[in-house]
């Protein structure tokens, strides 16, 4: 019985559980807190890039638009992360730690790959970020989301880790499905990033 | 216990280099270092405005007195604009004159040595300025030429101006080691 | 080595005492040394309890509030006649900017966080704040920032570019050296701050209420705090991107704000004021909360029009964000966005209006117990309603051409400021200091402090706006005698010192009180919200036993009004772990109990943490590389704090319960 | 912004008229409710139990206030709003028929004025006094040189930013004849305070008169003293920076100095124009104006004399 029960004139909580998935977990609430914080951040440095964009005469300002290849390879990398980082979420609200570990490390795999990735696609932006305000603005989409792409591995790094070694505890199976639902939002935000700083380029 | 006073003295020595880096002076009552020096004469053949008679004085320190203050190589920087040095100079690249920031020194690196070629000018085409600026300027000036090369504390030296971006920055440069010119002088093109 | 605790050891953890009890009890014992904050230097700096951290808060932002108003006091006696030597333009610009840096970044929002994570706890009757380290870690982060700020002062690199900073003069090529990396970095210092704190309390409160307090009977400092926290999460990222792009300009050369090279000068303003704007209103949304919790104490009746009361907060945050360009009149904007502008800036004041009818409306039917407090209050509607009346002259974009940037905003955004925050502040000052230590403020100096303060302030800035608009600039360190300004300058100059001296006033009695003030029980004043069913100052887990809420105003009406419910309707929850930090999460909407959460214990994670990231933002202002070496501590210590202890994880084993 | 000397400061009056006046009556409304509350209102003695029959009951009375409050007040902001929308457009369509063109520069801390009129050789420029003919409109066209500025002249009309990087336009037009103060609205750095514009407003004929003036050339020194003092003027550190139409000196850093004679201030509204403020402010501009970038020249008292005995004949 996990319901509160009333007793007299109090109520008896003793027997609620001690952690919840989603919405039920306050960590849930705050990691809600950041993705609204960074997905203004992200809108604000697309609709920078568009008003950039509107008072320039030629865009890019100077030189040619980003190369596609490695980005798009990276955009499919990433999209195909979604896959192990939904089966990890699923393990870990069943409570399979094995397969959730299992999936973790998957997806750490992926998160390195896009990592190497990455470099390569700074490399083809064909700008730099003190070449005019078409490079800065550029450079600050993929910087930032690069940071995000930084700081989720890291974080998910620590927690397969503590999946493997750590003392272990039903609560880090809510961590490893925040963890999930963080890097949703970190893949989610990369495609209009990616339309912005690869197409919106191109189009005229 | 001696750490601790290292650590003090230390402490009170990055105050006194921040609280000058960013001194705004604008009592122009001090004297100059170059005051009580005695007449040089000039050695450009052309001057910025209409030429004055006489020689320049020189100045009789080796380090100028803006070196660490950051207001003043900025400027500098903006002087560097306004008289058109950047018509041979190029952003410090270098075109009809040398470049500015690279490691090759013709008449010599030191505060006093870019004072004196800016004060009495040099031959091919450097004017004479002593007189047509004031020697605080000049100072400013010479900061500004030194922190081209990388030769100011990274604290100081001016970043990106509100201008076409003329390369790296000042900050963003390595600090040349400066060294005399390459004998025989080399054509004045490019840098390095 | 073994790291998954043994069954054995899971064992010996087991909890041995559950909540319920009331004081006095072995259980209740137990809860206040749970919840305690271990003692010695060491536990200072590890202190995780929201009191302790709030109480500190509190304190440290009215220093900085000192700071910024002794800086507006160096500011007035050198404009307090025409051409004064006091201070030359140099010193004058970093003088203005750090008060207005100081007043809106280091006080106006972070008080109003502080004191919310005081009282929002003990408002919707639970033993904690949400994410208690993350709290400690903004408030030293918070520390940290207004210190460098103000040691950076202290050697002569104070921001001189103005609270708002604009480009292209806060630029790397009018503004060299490293005054305004300062300022640019004290905003990722405050903005990190602000936005935990932020999400902090939305998490508490729409998660920790205690039972039964559904939406609809949250009090409503709480839902003020909500709607700021809410707004500070949009309003934030603003400013971050654009002082960013501006320390970025100025440390490594991009071009966002350099016209030559494709920037634009009036970026800075849009993300700026798309910011600037909602920041003046979630300094003014607390304000309105302290109102609304005021009020209906002193006119010993619940609020008049709850419900309208809640949609007003809302729907000001809404418009809040649709009006930053009615500071950017002057820019050279198309005409129909001009008059939208203005429609959306004369509309907000239908809200706020709203509010203030509501009020009276419960002043007018209450019966009036006249205390400090509500001096404060009556005040605010003096004071505030006169700036929102100027404020409405000012969205008329013909006279707001006219005025802007003159003396009359001066005017105004001080009615508004001082009027909508300040003043309620002192007024909850008043009202909570009892909650806070137990002891009751002196009426009598509280009086006198009222009115030097009232006096004071209107005698400082109302002649402001005859000198606006007799055409005097803000931010000129000096005028000429032929202007004619003199005399009104000198006035107000008065008026500054006369304000100063009731602060002070107020300084001296909040240290006398906290010694020797009357003892103040638990509920001084008769109010109606949880927080008077706590002891003063309130026991370490703010009550012994969680209360079940029935009503708008628990205190007042425990159970629902009608005749007694059979079987008995539950008033206080039990079997929450009394020897563990474990408290009820309860359900977004109707504060049904949900789940059991255990909060981890004190930790100098937090304050180490803090000290990493001072390191990482103050070393970026010298070399861009900080960031990257500097990530490398901050990234270790939260792995250090984030990595669960045996021992901890054989606690919560023993309590588990899977969902 | 009370003694409007233009049609668009005109408007703006009556609008701030009607404005304040409305939120006067508003303000007076609520202090009266405020301090009838006060009086009518019980005292409560304490400890006094809250009144809660109200609870879960409607409140028709004060709702009905409350509503025609809040209803009364938002009628009222949207006429605002209708008169406030109603006067920007009527300032910004100003006939501008047979209007003068001048280009506006801000810069720290002065500006510079190009009069753009006629044939390009009719062009001249002159600096932080700008005269315009009464009763024409005059279109400026604002730009920056560095940071943003903003030109402000209460008596003729509403302020307008000059930004770098972009052009934006003010119109405005003087009914009456006279000086009308203005200055920079903008902080702009160290010496914002004394970044002073002044707009003459002549008589059409004085006006003609005055920039068929400013478009000559500066005239030939009569005296040796003067003579001198134009040498010392090209010579010295002044050529840098100023330009003297009709000489060599064309620097543009600093204001054009061919008319100087002719203007009421120095130094963008620090000292009025007289030779002891001219000679004490060439000795040393930063002792008056901490900050510009104007050096002190040094200069022998005789030599100073003499520069100041030329800029003098600069009329």
């Amino acid at each position: 019985m996990t319901a509160a029960r009333v007793r007299g004139t109090a109520l008896d909580v003793s027997s609620l559980p001690t952690y919840g998935f989603s919405h039920r977990s306050i960590v849930w609430w705050a990691t809600l807190g950041m993705i609204a914080v960074e997905a203004t951040v992200f809108a604000l440095a697309i609709a920078t890039y568009f008003y950039l964009r509107s008072h320039a005469t030629t865009w890019p300002l100077a030189g040619k638009p980003p190369d596609l290849l490695w980005g798009t390879i990276n955009t499919l990398v990433m999209l195909g992360s979604l896959l192990p980082n939904h089966l990890a979420k699923k393990a870990a609200e069943k409570d399979n730690v094995s397969r959730a570990r299992l999936w973790m490390a998957v997806c750490l795999a992926m998160g390195l790959l896009f990592l190497v990735i990455r470099i390569f696609e700074f490399r083809s932006l064909n700008t730099g970020w003190d070449t005019d305000a078409y490079g800065s603005i550029v450079w600050t989409l993929l910087g930032l989301h690069t940071v995000h792409l930084v700081t989720d591995f890291y974080d998910s790094a620590v927690l397969t880790l503590l999946l493997f070694i750590g003392p272990l505890e039903g609560r880090h199976m809510q961590d490893v499905s925040e963890n999930a639902f963080y890097w949703y939002f970190v893949v989610a935000s990369w495609l209009p990033i990616y339309l912005v700083i690869y197409w919106a380029a191109r189009l005229h | 216990m001696r750490a601790a006073a290292l650590l003090s003295v230390l402490a009170v020595a990055t105050a006194l280099a921040a609280c000058e880096r960013e001194a705004r002076r604008f009592e122009t009552t001090v004297p100059s270092p170059g005051a009580s020096a005695p007449e040089s004469p000039r050695v450009g053949a052309l001057q910025p405005a209409t030429p004055q008679q006489g020689g320049v004085k020189l100045s009789t320190v080796s380090q100028g007195p803006y070196e660490g203050n950051a207001f003043a190589v900025n400027q500098g920087k903006r002087l560097f604009r306004w008289y058109n040095c950047n018509g041979c100079h190029a952003m410090g690249g270098g075109s009809i004159g040398p470049a500015l920031m690279d490691d090759q020194w013709k008449y010599g690196s030191s505060s006093s040595a870019i004072f004196a070629s800016i004060m009495q000018g040099r031959p091919e085409g450097m004017p004479s300025f002593g007189g047509h600026i004031t020697d605080d300027q000049a100072w400013q000036i010479v900061a500004y030429v030194r922190s081209m090369s990388g030769q100011l504390r990274k604290d100081v030296e001016p970043s990106r101006g509100d201008t076409l971006s003329g390369g790296e920055p000042e900050v963003a440069r390595k600090p040349e080691k400066p060294r005399p010119a390459d004998p025989p002088p080399q054509p004045p093109v490019g840098s390095r | 080595m073994k790291r998954q605790p043994s069954e054995q050891e899971i064992r010996d953890a087991a909890p041995r005492l559950r909540d319920g009890p009331g004081p006095g009890s072995p259980e209740a014992r137990a809860l206040d040394e749970t919840w305690s904050d271990a003692p010695g230097l060491i536990g200072w700096f590890s202190a995780i309890n929201h009191k302790t951290i709030a109480l500190r808060f509190v304190v440290a932002t009215m220093l900085f509030f000192g700071a910024g108003g002794i800086l507006a006091a160096l500011m007035r006696l050198q404009l307090a006649r025409p051409g004064n030597k006091l201070m030359g333009p140099d010193m004058y610009n970093q003088v203005f900017t750090m008060h207005g840096t100081t007043m809106m970044f280091l006080f106006a929002v972070p008080v109003m966080q502080a004191v919310a994570v005081y009282l929002v706890p003990l408002m919707v009757g639970t033993r904690s704040i949400a994410f208690p380290r993350l709290n400690a870690y903004a408030f030293w982060v918070f520390v940290f920032g207004g210190l460098m700020l103000y040691a950076a002062f202290f050697v002569n690199a104070g921001a001189d570019a103005g609270w708002f900073s604009y480009v292209p003069l806060a630029g790397p090529d009018f503004s060299p050296g490293k005054r305004v990396d300062f300022w640019a970095q004290m905003i990722t210092y405050t903005e990190l701050s602000a936005i935990v704190e932020a999400i902090v309390v939305i998490t508490t409160a729409l998660k920790l209420r205690a039972p039964g307090m559904t939406l609809n009977r949250m009090p409503l400092f709480v839902w003020a705090m909500l709607v700021t926290a809410f707004m500070i999460l949009f309003a934030m990222p603003a400013v971050m991107l654009a002082s960013t792009a501006l320390i970025m300009d100025r440390l490594v050369g991009t071009h966002f704000y350099n016209p030559a090279e494709g920037g634009d000068a009036l970026l800075w303003q849009h993300l700026f004021w798309f910011f600037g704007h909602p920041e003046v209103y979630l300094i003014f949304i607390p304000g309105l909360g302290f109102i609304s919790a005021i009020i209906p104490t002193f006119a010993r009746r619940p609020m008049f029009g709850y419900t309208a009361m809640v949609l007003s907060l809302i729907a000001t945050a809404f418009l809040a964000f649709g009006l930053w360009v009615h500071h950017m009149f002057a820019t050279n904007l198309p005409e129909l966005g001009k008059s939208f502008f203005t429609a959306a800036s004369m509309m907000i004041a239908i809200p706020t209006a709203t509010q203030i009818f509501c009020w009276l409306a419960t002043l007018w039917t209450g019966r009036l117990n006249f205390k400090t407090p509500l001096l404060f209050v009556l005040a605010f509607f003096f004071i505030l309603v006169l700036g929102g009346l100027t404020g409405i002259i000012l969205a008329a974009v013909p006279i707001n051409l006219q005025v802007h940037d003159s003396y009359f905003v001066v005017a105004h955004l001080h009615y508004v400021l001082i009027g909508g925050a300040v003043f309620p502040l002192f007024g909850a000052f008043y009202y909570w200091f009892p909650k806070f230590t137990g002891r009751m403020m002196s009426e009598r100096l509280g009086r006198w402090n009222f009115w030097l303060m009232f006096v004071g302030f209107n005698v400082a800035f109302f002649p402001m706006h005859l000198l606006g608009m007799q055409g005097m600039p803000r931010r000129v360190y000096t005028y000429q005698a032929e202007s004619g300004w003199g005399q009104m300058n000198f006035v107000s100059t008065a008026g500054a010192l006369v304000l100063a001296a009731g602060v002070l006033l107020f300084v001296i009695n909040a240290l006398r009180s906290w010694h020797a003030g009357a003892a103040a029980g638990n509920d001084p004043w008769g109010g109606g919200t949880l927080e008077w069913a706590a002891s003063s100052p309130p026991a370490p887990c703010n009550f012994h036993a969680l209360p079940v809420v029935h009503s708008r105003d628990p205190v007042w009406q425990p159970l629902p009004s009608g005749p007694p419910a059979q079987p008995p309707l539950p008033t206080h929850v039990m079997g929450l772990t009394a020897d563990e930090r474990q408290l009820l999460v309860t359900t977004v909407v109707d504060a049904r109990p949900d789940v059991l959460h255990t909060f981890p214990r004190p930790s100098i994670w937090p304050f180490a943490c803090a000290v990493a990231t001072t390191v990482l933002f103050t070393a970026s202002i010298f070399t861009a590389w900080a960031v990257v070496w500097g990530m490398v501590p901050v990234a270790i210590i939260l792995t250090l704090w984030f990595w669960p202890h045996r021992h901890e994880t054989a606690r919560h084993l023993a309590m588990e319960r899977k969902p | 912004m009370f003694e409007p000397a233009g049609p668009q400061a005109h408007l703006i009056l009556q609008l701030w008229h009607l404005i304040a006046w409305t939120c006067a009556g508003v303000f007076a409304a609520i202090l009266l409710v405020l301090v009838a509350i006060l009086l009518r209102t019980p005292r409560a003695p304490m400890p006094a139990a809250p009144d809660l029959s109200t609870t879960d009951k409607a409140e028709p009375g004060p709702r009905r206030s409350v509503a025609t409050a809040v209803v009364a007040s938002a009628l009222l902001l949207l006429a605002l709003v209708v008169a406030s929308v109603f006067t920007d457009r009527a300032v910004a369509r100003m006939s501008l028929v047979d209007a003068v063109n001048i280009e506006l520069t801000g810069h720290q801390w002065w500006w510079s004025a190009r009069y753009i009129n006629g044939p390009v050789s009719d062009t001249f420029t002159t600096a932080n006094e700008v005269h315009i003919p009464v009763g024409r409109p005059v279109i400026f066209t604002l730009k920056a040189d560095d940071v943003i500025h903003s030109i402000w002249v209460p008596r003729l009309a509403g302020k307008k930013d000059l930004i770098p990087g972009r052009t934006a336009s003010l119109q405005l037009r003087a009914d009456e004849p006279g000086v009308y103060q203005g200055r920079c609205a903008e902080f702009c750095g160290l010496e914002h305070a004394f970044m002073g514009l002044q707009i003459v407003a002549d008589p059409a004929d004085r006006y003609e008169a005055w920039a068929a003036a400013q478009r000559r050339p500066a005239s030939e020194p009569a005296d040796a003293q003067a003579l001198r003092g134009r040498e010392l003027f090209l010579s010295q550190s002044c050529a840098m920076c100023h330009a003297v139409q009709g000489t060599t000196a064309g620097a543009q850093h600093g204001p054009d100095l061919t008319h100087v004679a002719g203007r009421r201030e120095l130094a963008a509204g620090t000292l009025p124009n007289t030779r002891e403020n001219l000679q004490a402010w060439i000795a040393d501009p930063q002792k008056h104006k901490p900050g510009t970038n104007m050096p002190s020249t040094p200069l022998s008292q005789a030599d100073l004399s003499a520069l100041v005995t030329y800029l003098e004949t600069l009329k």
